[in-house]
């Protein structure tokens, strides 16, 4: 039997494989190197830029928690100048589409970032990062207010002539409401989920862990509630999903794809297993020659029709 | 730097009190690795605990490749790595980080260690008396139970001085071990000192250090979460070359070896 | 040094300590008597109730998650009635006060179960469970609309003379907002958090592994998500707080009293390990003692102050 | 029912490929335990796996006070189980639940297993036997490897006939357990049929029983959160005596025994 066709559409971009990398987690790519090939992955997306460089929040900015992280970076970030100047050139190297996340306080920076991008040659699409849970203006505001996230989406898609994918939050009362909006606002894609606001206390120091206080909940602890966002906005919104929350292996990467992710993106699983975003490619291969299934795309939403 | 998914462990000592070595046989470690650089070790294949837990090449053997970690319980990770027996696994990503800068032929060097803060100083006090360099070692510790590496000191230190402090006396000065640097910077030209131990201790070093106008390097920690640069979890804030702006460098890339000259004291202990 | 007071008082009651069991997950307390001597916890919170008897979802109930289970039992239980003639009488033999929980899919239905428990003797207060994820109507649309909410709220109160301890769901864009609207509705107290909305995927099936398809994360993967909760609404409202969610052991319990809770409840936990609630009061009193606390109350909101 | 937080593994022993039989010594268990109930096995202290797994007491040594569970890796927490050795310790609590209902001295008793569902009907055979009662033992698997207690099962059954099937026809007849009950029961008088195996087995020996107007308990198996009745999470749909209204009951506590005729089969398979 002929190998089975990995590749997926998402947003017009066509993917090698459904695996990408989830932003911050891998920053612009070259730290992780020495470990992946880039060109085996579906698409690099790198660390959510900000227009102008951001210091992030003062430390500790990660604690672990039962089956998780919390982190509290807060956006730090070169800024997109020099993004341009000095990550994005190694990036072009690779055949592998880079996927841009941008984050701003204002709609103004976010449309003054995404033209900047779109002018660049080696950008493939921007992710929008209306969900950091981890700085105090900006972020999450945008990602939990539905006409505010319509309103940036709206706004970078006309600023850019670029695939536009938005990125949700979880700490919403209806994750599905927000797609809707995002969706009618003019989104290609939607990445889902972002962080979950948690913290963590030293019952010694008597005091929160993290020097931002509250910070965002990541890893294995939470793929239950981003299977289920990604099956409920499956549902409710026709556009191609990119998936994350808790991928550790090509096991938990089906579990989105049958939920509905068309893609899905590989966080904090990355601090574990350097190369746990190549493993899950070969183990979603190995899975559809097991399973005699000869396209990926059969799987996308396949527990809908049970 | 290198994924060594399957690394196996050749032996497991315990020191002291919470105190152990843990060794494993790998020439290609043993071939990169500088002092001061760290491994990042992957505990448990499973979730528990989650996060890799960075630790300092405390000795290399060239001949026989072997590698030594030396670590303190402090957690649940630390308290399973000491239930890690000979012949089991261990997941290393490794050497990481910018270790230190030896010093040129004949310089006068000092090492300044407090309690596990001796880890990656005895990879570069073996690393110095390979090269002929035998620099004075101030060793502190809270107590003798503390200072269990202080022979295997001495013997690699050669001619050069080993002096101890202990913060109940029970074993040589009863005083910080930072008191020791105080008189030694007093009564002797000394050009390079590398501190590793706790952040009180090493932000009294590095005073001392501007005091005195000498040179210095310190190993910081941090929280980590990927220990190659790409999270910004690990960052501590830095003064620039000319000592002016500030800004977060990450331990695990640009360090943990920093110019003591270089950290910003506030965010410590 | 004598021993450390662990007394603390919710909504009126004087509780022998601050630990109490998770509704849901205790049962009635008898299922529970072989391992816990119930005159030794600070409070027993029954499994929600219902007017009339429910049968709950169709199994598999629950599923395993990395530190975490989802559950979808669907509020089985045998309505008031029955709880009053059934197991009540059961329960008084104990010095440990009783607090009822109950649900509805409508106001009256609150209504008139806290009615005829407000009449019972031995019921000491209601817990309103107005976050249950897992039942079609009712239960979790209170929980996430703060007009519902209040509405239930005033009208239980109006309608017993009890303690009302209000339960939140974490499945809200602002907890602080829903817990403003329920104490200016005159909650007593607040219990926080409920379970957040999850799912898991059969993968070779190729179905939802429940049978009600979405179900409630519950146990320490969302403890850094309840911590966080207790905290921000510590700091919106002055009502006594019972802090759940991950509870697993007295330095957990620890955590969520210096984030603001006065009391805590135990839940997955007791699945685990049938004695956690004991050995969680007998592990704060030693936290207290080691650290030279004479009284629990203390170290309530401790951590906001550092 | 009670809690043993720490009971020593006396022996863990590999039948065949995947299926295991694990030992720990325990009068008091060994004392309290009927046929048919199960303990609810905590596999490791930390949060892997996070649920405790039930198991079938499998086989009770009354002189020794040592009780087997027998089990067959499925998933992660039997792989976790298997790998724990002699000396290690388990954290159990039964034993649980509602087990067979003993026949009356002389009835004509029949066995029938599926698979790994010989675990529980085990324990009822060593009990039949010690009261002189010796059953018609029915034993199905999918092949011969599967079988591999069959000796042990015939010692025990003494004078009455154990009959074996598999799916390969690798050994015994090449049927479906369920055959040799229909033959069985067409052509001899059995007063009551003790079952446990794949709910789909399970469900034809039901519809057999019914057709033939035989008694018969079958053992359930349903996913627990606590085990002791608590949370609802293990309820089969059930019949009530007059087979009129259908209600959820718990395995753990109304089971994992129940009547074959009670039990409402659109909920399997
Ligand atoms: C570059 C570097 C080199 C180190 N070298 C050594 C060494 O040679 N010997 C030694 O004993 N220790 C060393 N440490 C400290 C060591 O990493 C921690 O003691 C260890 O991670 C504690 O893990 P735990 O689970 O036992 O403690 P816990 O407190 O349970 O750990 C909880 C989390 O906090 C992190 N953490 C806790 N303390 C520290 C710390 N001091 N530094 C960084 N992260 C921490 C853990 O990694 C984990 O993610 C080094 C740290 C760094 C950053
Ligand atoms: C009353 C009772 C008695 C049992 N006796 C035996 C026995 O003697 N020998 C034996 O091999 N097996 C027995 N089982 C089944 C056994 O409990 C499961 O095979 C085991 O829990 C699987 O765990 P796992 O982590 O390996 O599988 P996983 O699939 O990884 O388990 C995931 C979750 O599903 C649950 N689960 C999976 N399969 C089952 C199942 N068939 N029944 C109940 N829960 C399940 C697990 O407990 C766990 O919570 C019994 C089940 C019950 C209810
Ligand atoms: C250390 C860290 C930094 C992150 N930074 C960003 C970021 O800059 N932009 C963003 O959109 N998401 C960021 N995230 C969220 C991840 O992209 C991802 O949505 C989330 O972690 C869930 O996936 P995971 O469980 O696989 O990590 C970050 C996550 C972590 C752990
Ligand atoms: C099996 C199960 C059943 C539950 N049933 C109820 C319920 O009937 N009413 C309710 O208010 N909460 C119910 N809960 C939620 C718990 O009371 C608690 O809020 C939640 O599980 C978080 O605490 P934990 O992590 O300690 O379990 C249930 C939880 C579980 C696991
Ligand atoms: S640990 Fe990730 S950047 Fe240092
Ligand atoms: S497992 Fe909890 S009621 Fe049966």
């Amino acid at each position: 039997m002929r190998k089975p066709s990995l590749t997926v559409e998402i947003a017009g971009l066509k993917l090698k494989n459904p695996v990408l990398t989830a932003s911050g987690t891998f920053g612009f790519g070259a730290e992780y190197t020495p470990f992946v090939d880039l060109n085996r992955l579906g698409a690099v997306v790198v660390k959510s830029l900000t227009l102008k460089p951001r210091e992030g929040n003062s430390p500790p900015r990660i604690v672990e928690t039962p089956a998780g992280i919390l982190n509290s970076i807060g956006l730090q970030n070169p800024g997109v100048e020099r993004f341009l100047g000095e990550h994005l050139p190694y990036l072009r190297q690779f055949s592998t589409p880079v996927i841009v996340s941008i984050a701003g306080n204002t709609i103004e920076e976010y449309v003054a970032a995404a033209e900047k991008l779109a002018g660049a040659n080696g950008v493939s699409a921007l992710e929008l990062n209306i969900s950091c849970p981890n700085v105090k203006q900006g972020g999450l505001q945008f990602g939990v207010d539905p006409l505010g996230a319509a309103e940036v989406t709206r706004a970078v898609k006309r600023a850019a002539d670029l695939p536009v994918i938005v990125k949700l939050s979880p700490n919403v009362t209806s994750i599905t409401g927000m797609a809707k909006t995002v969706a009618e606002a003019g989104a290609d894609a939607l990445s889902l989920i972002n962080t979950l606001s948690g913290m963590a206390i030293d019952i010694y120091r008597r005091r929160p862990v993290l020097g931002n206080i509250t910070g965002g909940l990541s890893g294995p602890a939470i793929r239950p509630v981003a299977v289920r966002a990604v099956w409920e906005v499956y549902r409710a919104v026709k556009l191609p999903l990119i998936g994350m929350g808790g991928i550790a292996c090509a096991a938990d990467a089906i579990e989105f794809i049958m939920a509905g992710a068309r893609a899905v993106a590989v966080g904090t699983a990355n601090f574990l297993n350097p190369r746990a975003t190549i493993e899950i490619v070969k183990g979603i291969e190995r899975y559809l020659e097991e399973n005699g299934i000869g396209d990926i795309n059969e799987l996308v939403g396949a527990a809908h029709s049970f | 730097m290198r994924y060594f998914p399957a690394v196996e462990i050749s032996r497991q000592e315990k020191l002291a009190a919470d105190c152990y070595r843990i060794s494993f046989i790998s020439p290609e470690i043993a071939g990169l690795a500088r002092p001061g650089q760290f491994l990042h070790v992957r505990i448990n294949p499973g979730l528990e605990p989650l996060l890799r837990r960075p630790f300092s090449v405390h000795a290399v053997n060239q001949r026989t490749g072997e590698i030594a970690l030396l670590y303190r319980v402090v957690g649940r990770g630390t308290r399973l790595l000491a239930q890690k027996k000979k012949g089991d696994l261990l997941d290393l990503i490794g050497p990481l980080g910018r270790g230190f800068t030896l010093p040129a032929a004949g310089q006068n060097v000092a090492l300044v260690a407090g309690g596990i803060g001796i880890a990656p100083l005895y990879f570069l006090l073996q690393t110095l008396a390979g090269a002929g360099n035998s620099p004075d070692v101030l060793l502190g510790a809270r107590t003798a139970g503390e200072l269990f590496l202080a022979s295997e000191v001495r013997e690699l230190a050669g001619k050069a001085a080993v002096l101890a402090a202990t913060d109940d006396g029970s074993y040589g000065h009863r005083a910080p071990v930072t008191e020791l640097l105080a008189k030694l910077l007093a009564e002797k030209k000394v050009e390079i000192v590398y501190a590793c131990g706790p952040a009180a201790m090493l932000k009294v070093v590095a005073s001392l250090l501007e005091q005195y106008g000498v040179d210095g390097e310190i190993s910081l920690e941090e929280r980590m979460g990927c220990g190659v640069g790409a999270c910004l979890s690990c960052v501590c804030k830095m003064r620039d070359k000319k000592g002016q702006d500030v800004s977060y460098r990450r331990v695990c890339l640009e360090g943990p070896v920093f110019k003591a000259r270089e950290v910003v004291w506030q965010d410590f202990g």
